[in-house]
């Protein structure tokens, strides 16, 4: 991607050698405040004004976005190219279903409490990441996308021979409610209703998801402006110059992918809590942990821009969003056949408008929409009004 | 005599056919500037890339402090006080000066991905105390102007100054500088000799340094040490090896 | 997508004819849900499925409709894609009465908790028995499992195999092909043979690897639970690799799209094993609805699904109709006329019903047909409705709960 | 006039400006020395010269380059190179995957298959060292081979215009000699030289003219012995400090603060 | 024993068309540093096209005329998209060919519709026994058709100048550019001789020897089968390409027949990562080594 979407935004810590000073409430203190009110008043209202299935597609793609971050900071910070997302979602999934759920015949589970389950399926996760690192940390570049891209046919082959687990490929398993200290997330009944606003259930998913990406989002966030960050950078230039600094770089290599795996673990529990079911797939070609999916979000990310946090989100938003929104907007549209062998299907249709979302963001903007991002910001900033609001001093 | 900060004992190593080290043995005394030369592939800087881990040598001994160091990763000898600049620039193009320089508080700052991400307040302060003092290296190097700007960007020489301020933060006590006047002017290669002295005064530290720029060798080193094709061909004061006919054959060529 | 429109057709209360309402009923219309596969793997399927489907609906509507209603279908197109038919759901569920077609087994499997709590009566197109626990899921005719093991009892009573021989069983991955294998299995048990398994995905194409497998065992038959494509191929290698045993194999696995390929002369060893009509059968109604999709459409390969949609179809009337009678088209009242069916007729389109007995499948019978290039839709019926003797004494899962 | 530069302004990115309004002449057959600081612009006058601005984000602005009175300015870099002007880029570049002989190989693609083996063969006669280390992945050469291997490259093509960007980079003592002499040896044979150089004393050595680039604007231009013979032009610009001469290019185009004097920069020792 | 040499005589059978496959990602790679996901609908549109036209040409032109157009859909990417950018980072550029593939496979599957194209009538289905073992023509002709095109892309490759330009200007860019490398045509014929691989294997993978679907998805799927094959081995070796297509061939076929189907997918996998670990970049391939 072009040098700027690499690059890290300035960290944190060295605001105050800009010339800020002061550190008071002045007025870009107050507009960085203000932009992030917007976001989450944004992110936090859908539940009133839209339906369940809109709620959905919400949700899903804070699915993509958990596990989008994960590979952004593999793939785009730590320079290691990844397409085993599905193996770690899968893997969280299973866990978590196994440890939340009862025993049951055929079934192996532990019954635990559920929020121990969700934390149990991210430490399981990175713990198989971790244990990759005889592969994560020696092989390089595509080989390594292409060594990865195996453990999506071993959790195909895992998903179909451990049925104990996974459930089989047949019927899956359900997914046990998350159980948020009395709120129970998945269960249909009982409604809540606070303030006089009902909480169905496509609404405690919505905003637990939301909690959960707000969380992923600022330790990302926060790991690349700092000390992690900086390493993960400077394996991905140069190994040997990072080595010779102080990094140990078989074990920050090791580390990141351990990372990575635990952030797809959790984006695994979160699909398992979507779809109330943990189900293996039947093909390596299609399904919910399959090799499109690790194309997917190594689209994502690219889209969004390697190694930018905020653009993971941004393009989970458009891969995992669109087909989902355009579904509902055209799905029934009489527009489109829905019959005879050559019709254009809204189903065809979206696909060709993700291959052209695509296309297109890579020749407008390599740098991926977060580079669009820091253009418009800065266009922003060249305005009267932006000058005022961004300039440190607030002059 | 007062062990010295860093020995090389009968280092030897061969690529293949070639032997790139062959029984080399020099020892830097505490506090000085040493310097390294020799014609182009000589092994000058294959020397330093067995000093700092990055090879393994096929046989001989390396000290820092008297302490044997022979096989370390690099990592771990730059935790044992072992900073070295690059040849050819080893720098994240992408990431700012800043970032670039910060990379050197790798191993003396603590703060995993947690830690970063929750921006622990004691892990917060320590990032900010160190950089503090990467900004301070960049002031000293002249190049606190740059300190947000992407690498990429610069001319070879701010680059060049980059490479030792990250070298400088590792805050060694033996400090390895791989041609760091290369691509510099006659002025500036003056500034960096001047530098050079400055660090070592302030610093208290020892210098290993291979460059051949004879002007700034011979202006700041205590102690040469000639290499050619990977053997010591001649070791001493500066005025010694100036005058060594063979080294004036191999190495300085008939000077005008 | 917005709200408003909703909330009249899902008003619980009762219409002006005194009939109880519910979601998908108006006071003149029934709107009934499709989720198919217009573009993925079963596409060919969904596709005379359709027609099978607007058939019955515009011959219907033309009498005037049911409970004095016309019958609206709402159709989305799910492409075989879970996620997809999960955000699609909430959307469509709430527009309809029950759902006349739910496709794919990941789909129905994603789906299956959401229709339980919706109460929405549906009929999958999956012959799998292990969905009969489902108290709103209906599936319209013998399993999987059944299907195999009449055929294997067919091949038996033909003197094709016997006691001790080594039959292979080619197999998809998933709920289908799990299914088939219980009942290959169960064949096998009873009947002192030798079961060679070799399961495949979906994608697979090649069925090279396994047929030399099965020919170095020496197996007598090939069971399939397969795609057409992976029948195909396990047809062409079976000849080509001089193994040439007869193949026995469940409804889905054949096309008729097939005959137009060069596997065709290596698929007339193919017995297809299904609980509906093949295309051509000599049955009247079978014969006047393939005129009449033919005359629709001219362009449109047929197939067996023509027939079997519109038997969905007359399926569903009679459940209509009942519920009707009942006064009654909640949702409730739909699923309770569902439960009281013993004895739905199809016009012997697919055997006679019981959706009375939870857990056991809704019939035992089947047609099997052998391949036949000459024959339009490419199936030759060779035997009637008939339960094979294996099949009469098999318990499905979730039989007698 | 072989190369003519002029009123050349560039631009990297939107807002930083590498060179505004310069103007250079190589007239045939001579060697030029372009001087300055690091970040006066020398590197980038050769970019905009060798078409290769692009592939580092820059653009010319303003300004026109024309070889033997046609216009390169927009040209992609392989027509120029057809045209006759070949460079040794800044940093080497070599191809560090190839072996030694097949970067000479790739040196030498646009010229006749028959000139091809005496002149490898006499890259290998300038350069010994390059022989012995012909199979030998060039990405580990040591830093001056890389560079010997670099000019060799460039030497394979007999090119009307050789645009060098400091040749004796990483060089020892000697070998810069040798430089020095072959570049006044292919200059002889006719080849004019643009010669981007650090080391002046080698550079005044070879070349007739020269130009000084500052802060990417055109200081000075004049003959070598000129400058040689003026003590303060050469104090002024060749040897003094670079405090005074500093870019500005890089922030925006602000004026920025020269960097402080050496004397008086301190570094304390970290109390950590 | 006759069971182990059929095993072997199929998996080799395959191995052929993965390492026509596997070269033609080898070839994109090495010339553009990009990772082709698109590689598999330009099977797709070569077996297309020669499916449409084989009715009314006959086998030899339609063939000829599919790869012809598989190769210049190629080069039209090349052209239209890739060469726009040329200073997108690779990973950019392999994002889109993803872009591409979505399209172009969703619109050839739907304009085949409900047909199921078959191709390879000439040599398809036409098996030779010998004793109790079967060698389809197919596969032989497969093999033929391999070592030749293989052969001389070999011979090309370190003959000409043009596999020095490729590398070199896969490796540096501008350095290249410097040696007068045009970047366009060198891309460009790499971009139509992996595209002509791509459809000549299809005249090999959609006939009945090889799928039972003939064109389908599959067919598109297959050709990320020829991942591993390129990988293992070297992604920058030609000769690795033909290794790692045997070796994948085989290890499919022996261990589908001795362990089970099911598992031979994976078996590849894993001997790619065992591969891997050893030899980090393929057995052939160079090892990425930088000194500093
Ligand atoms: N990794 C390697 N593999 C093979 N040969 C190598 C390797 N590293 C160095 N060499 C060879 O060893 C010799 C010494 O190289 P080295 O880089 O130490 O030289 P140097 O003294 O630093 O020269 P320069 O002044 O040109 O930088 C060179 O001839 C070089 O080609
Ligand atoms: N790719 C680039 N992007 C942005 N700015 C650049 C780029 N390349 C050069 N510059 C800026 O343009 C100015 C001129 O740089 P140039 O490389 O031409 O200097 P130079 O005279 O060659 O210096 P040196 O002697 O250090 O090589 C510098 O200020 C530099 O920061
Ligand atoms: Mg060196
Ligand atoms: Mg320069």
């Amino acid at each position: 991607m072009s040098d700027e979407t690499l690059t890290a935004d300035p960290p944190a810590e060295s605001a105050s050698h800009r010339g800020s000073g002061g550190g008071g409430l002045d007025r870009a203190t107050m507009f960085r405040w203000g932009v992030r009110l917007v976001i989450a008043i944004l992110v936090l209202t859908p539940p009133f004004y839209f339906e369940p299935s809109w709620l959905r597609v919400g949700q899903y793609v804070m699915i993509g976005a958990v596990g989008a971050i994960g590979l952004t900071l593999l793939t785009g910070q730590a320079g290691q190219l990844s397409l085993a997302h599905p193996f770690f979602m899968f893997v969280g999934g299973t866990t978590y279903c196994v440890l939340g759920s009862e025993d049951a015949p055929g079934r192996v589970g532990f019954g635990l409490p559920s929020l121990l389950a969700l934390f149990g399926a991210i430490a399981v996760t990175a713990a198989l990441g971790l244990a990759f690192a005889p592969v994560s940390s020696r092989v390089r570049g595509v080989y390594l996308g292409v060594a990865t891209l195996a453990l999506v046919y071993v959790a195909l082959y895992l998903g179909q021979q451990w049925s104990s687990l996974s459930g089989g490929t047949a019927r899956g398993r359900p997914s046990p409610d998350l159980n948020l200290f009395g709120l129970h997330t998945l269960k249909a009944e009982p409604e809540i209703t606070i303030f006089g606003t009902e909480f169905q259930r496509e609404h405690r998913v919505y905003l637990v998801f939301a909690l959960i990406l707000l969380i992923a989002y600022l330790l990302a966030q926060g790991a690349v402006r700092g000390r992690p960050g900086r390493a993960w950078r400077a394996i991905r230039d140069s190994e040997s110059a990072a080595s010779a600094l102080g990094v140990n770089v078989k074990r920050v290599r090791a580390e990141v992918f351990a990372i990575s795996s635990a952030y797809a673990g959790l984006a695994g529990v979160m699909t398992v809590m979507w779809y109330r079911l943990l189900k293996p797939d039947e093909s390596e070609f299609a399904g919910t942990y399959s090799i499109v999916v690790a194309i997917a979000f190594l689209a994502m990310i690219l889209i969004g821009g390697l190694g930018s946090v905020g653009g993971a989100i941004a393009g989970a938003a458009l891969v995992f969003g669109l087909p989902g929104m355009l579904t509902l907007t055209i799905g029934g549209s009489e527009m489109f056949g829905t019959s005879g062998a050559h019709a254009i299907t809204p189903t065809i249709f979206t696909a060709f408008v993700y291959g052209a979302a695509i296309i297109l963001v890579v020749l407008f903007e390599p740098g991926g929409l977060a580079a669009l991002g820091r253009r418009l910001k800065m266009t922003f900033a060249r305005t009267q009004l932006g000058s005022t609001l961004l300039s440190p001093k607030g002059s | 005599m007062a062990t010295s900060a860093l020995a090389v004992e009968n280092v030897a190593l061969s690529f293949g056919g070639v032997k790139a080290l062959d029984q080399v043995s020099f020892s830097v005394a505490p506090g000085t500037i040493h310097a390294l030369i020799g014609p182009n592939g000589a092994g000058k800087s294959t020397c330093f890339n067995v000093i700092s881990g990055v090879y393994r040598a096929d046989s001989g001994v390396v000290r820092v402090n008297g302490n044997d160091v022979t096989g370390l990763r690099p990592h771990q000898l730059a935790t044992r006080g072992l900073g070295r600049s690059f040849q050819n620039l080893a720098l994240s193009m992408h990431s700012t000066v800043l970032d670039n320089v910060m990379l050197a508080r790798h191993s003396r700052t603590r703060g995993g991905f947690l830690a970063s991400g929750v921006r622990w307040p004691a892990m917060v302060a320590e990032q900010r105390k160190h950089t503090a003092r990467a900004v301070e290296i960049c002031e000293f190097l002249g190049i606190e102007r740059l300190l947000h700007a992407p690498v990429g960007g610069l001319s070879y020489g701010d680059a060049k100054r980059v490479d030792i301020a990250r070298a400088l933060a590792t805050e060694p006590e033996v400090l390895l500088l791989d041609e760091p006047a290369a691509g510099m002017n006659a002025g500036e290669t003056a500034e960096v000799a001047e530098l050079i002295k400055v660090v070592r005064e302030a610093l208290d530290i020892s210098i290993l340094l291979v460059e051949h720029d004879m002007t700034l060798v011979m202006g700041v080193a205590d102690r040469i040490t000639v290499l050619d094709f990977g053997k010591v061909v001649a070791d001493g004061t500066p005025a010694e090896v100036r005058n060594d006919p063979e080294v004036i054959r191999a190495y300085l060529g008939e000077q005008d | 997508a917005c709200g408003g429109d909703d909330d009249e057709a899902s008003s619980g209360g009762t219409g002006a004819d005194g009939v109880k309402g519910g979601p998908g009923i108006t006071d003149d219309t029934i709107t009934l849900g499709v989720m198919t596969d217009l573009t993925g793997p079963f596409k060919d399927f969904s596709t005379t499925l359709q027609a099978g489907h607007k058939m019955w609906v515009d011959e219907v509507n033309g009498k005037g409709g049911i409970c004095n209603r016309q019958i609206k279908l709402e159709t989305l197109d799910h492409g075989y894609k879970a996620d997809t038919a999960t955000i699609q759901f909430p959307d469509l569920e709430p527009k309809v009465a029950g759902f006349m077609e739910l496709l794919g087994s990941p789909v129905i499997a994603a789906l299956k908790t959401d229709i339980n709590d919706k109460q929405v009566t549906t009929m999958a197109v999956s012959w799998s028995s292990e969905l009969l626990d489902q108290p709103y899921v209906i599936i319209v005719g013998t399993t999987y499992d059944l299907e195999m093991i009449n055929g294997l009892d067919y091949l038996l009573e033909k003197g094709d195999i016997k006691k001790g021989d080594t039959i292979g069983h080619i197999y998809q991955e998933g709920e289908y092909g799990g299914n088939g294998l219980a009942g290959a299995k169960h064949f096998a048990k009873e009947n002192g043979i030798k079961l060679s398994e070799a399961k495949v995905t979906s994608t697979d194409t090649d069925m090279k690897a396994i047929v030399t497998k099965f020919k170095g065992e020496g197996v007598k038959a090939i069971a399939l639970t397969t795609s057409p494509a992976q029948t195909a191929s396990a047809a062409t290698n079976n000849v080509g690799l001089g193994l040439n045993v007869p193949m026995v194999g469940n409804g889905p696995v054949f096309a008729p799209a097939l005959l137009d390929t060069p596997a065709a002369n290596a698929l007339s060893k193919l017995y297809v094993v299904a609980s509906a009509v093949p295309y051509t059968s000599p049955l009247p109604k079978a014969k006047e609805l393939a005129k009449a999709f033919e005359e629709a459409n001219p362009d449109i390969k047929p197939s067996f699904t023509v027939q079997y949609g519109y038997a969905q179809g007359l399926i569903w009337g009679q459940i209509l109709n009942k519920a009707c009678e009942s006064k009654d088209l909640s949702r409730e009242g739909i699923n309770a006329a569902l439960k009281a069916s013993d004895n739905i007729t199809t016009d012997k389109l697919v055997s006679d019903l019981d959706f009375s007995k939870p857990g056991s499948p809704s019939s035992r019978d089947v047609y099997i047909a052998q391949v036949d290039k000459g024959t339009k839709g490419g199936l030759k019926q060779v035997q009637g409705l008939k339960v094979g003797k294996d099949a009469k004494t098999y318990k499905a899962p979730h039989e007698g709960m | 006039m072989l190369l003519q530069v002029s009123d050349l302004t560039v631009r990297y990115g939107r807002t930083i400006q590498g060179l505004a309004d310069v103007d250079v002449d190589v007239p045939e057959g001579s060697v030029t020395a372009v001087l300055g600081a690091n970040g006066a612009g020398k590197s980038t006058l050769l970019r905009a010269i060798s078409g290769t601005l692009p592939l580092h984000r820059g653009k010319v602005a303003q300004g026109k380059v024309s070889l033997e009175g046609r216009d390169i300015t927009r040209l992609d870099p392989a027509e120029i190179v057809a045209a006759g002007v070949v460079q040794v880029p800044e940093n080497r570049q070599i191809f560090g995957t190839m072996t030694v002989e097949e970067n000479l190989r790739a040196g030498a693609l646009i010229v006749p298959k028959d000139k091809r083996g005496p002149a490898r063969d006499r890259v290998y006669e300038l350069f010994p060292r390059l022989l012995e280390r012909r199979t030998q992945r060039a990405g580990l050469l040591s830093g001056g081979e890389q560079q010997m291997l670099a000019m060799g490259r460039a030497l394979m093509s007999s090119p009307k215009l050789l645009l060098l960007d400091e040749p004796s980079l990483g060089l020892a003592p000697k070998m810069i000699t040798l430089i020095g002499e072959i570049i006044s040896e292919i200059n002889a044979a006719g080849t004019a030289v643009l010669l981007v150089e650090q080391n002046a004393a080698m550079a005044l050595k070879v070349a007739q003219n020269v130009v000084v680039l500052e802060v990417g604007r055109l200081a000075l231009t004049g003959t070598a012995a000129d400058v040689k013979d003026s003590p303060e032009l050469a104090a002024l610009y060749l040897g003094g400090h670079g405090d005074s001469h500093e870019s500005d290019a890089q922030s925006d185009g602000e004026a920025a603060a020269p960097r402080t004097p050496v004397a008086r920069r301190t570094l304390s020792k970290w109390q950590g | 024993m006759e069971t182990f040499i059929q095993v072997v005589v199929n998996g080799l059978g395959k191995g052929a068309v993965y390492a026509l496959l596997a070269l033609g990602f080898v070839i994109i790679f090495k010339a553009s540093g990009v990772l082709n996901f698109a590689h598999g609908s330009f099977v797709l549109l070569g077996g297309y096209v020669a499916f449409r036209t084989q009715e009314d040409l006959g086998f030899v032109l339609s063939a000829i005329l599919g790869v012809a157009t598989a190769g210049l859909g190629a080069l039209f990417i090349e052209r239209v998209l890739v060469a726009r950018r040329p200073l997108a980072d690779p990973i950019a550029l392999a994002l889109l060919t993803i872009g591409v593939d979505v399209i172009l496979t969703e619109e050839i599957i739907r304009r085949i519709g409900l047909d199921i194209p078959f191709l390879g009538s000439p040599y398809d289905g036409k098996p030779v026994h010998v004793g109790e073992v079967t060698f389809f023509r197919t596969h032989l002709i497969a093999l033929a058709v391999g070592a030749v095109l293989v052969t001389l892309f070999f011979l090309a490759f370190r003959y000409t100048g043009w596999g020095v330009a490729m590398r070199a200007q896969a490796e540096n860019r501008e350095a290249a550019a410097l040696m007068g490398i045009r970047r366009g045509r060198v891309t460009g014929t790499a971009w139509v001789i992996a595209g002509v691989l791509a459809g000549v294997a299809v005249l090999f993978l959609a006939t009945q020897d090889f799928s039972g679907s003939g064109l389908s998805r599959s067919t598109h799927a297959i050709a990320l089968v020829a991942f591993p094959a390129a990988i293992i081995g070297g992604l920058d070796s030609t000769g690795g390409a033909i290794l790692g297509g045997a070796i994948v061939g085989l290890t499919e076929a022996l261990s589908a027949q001795y362990i089970s189907f099911e598992f031979s997918k994976v078996a590849v996998y894993i001997v790619m990562l065992a591969v891997l670990i050893v030899a980090p970049s393929g057995i052939f391939g160079t090892r990425e080594r930088t000194r500093v």
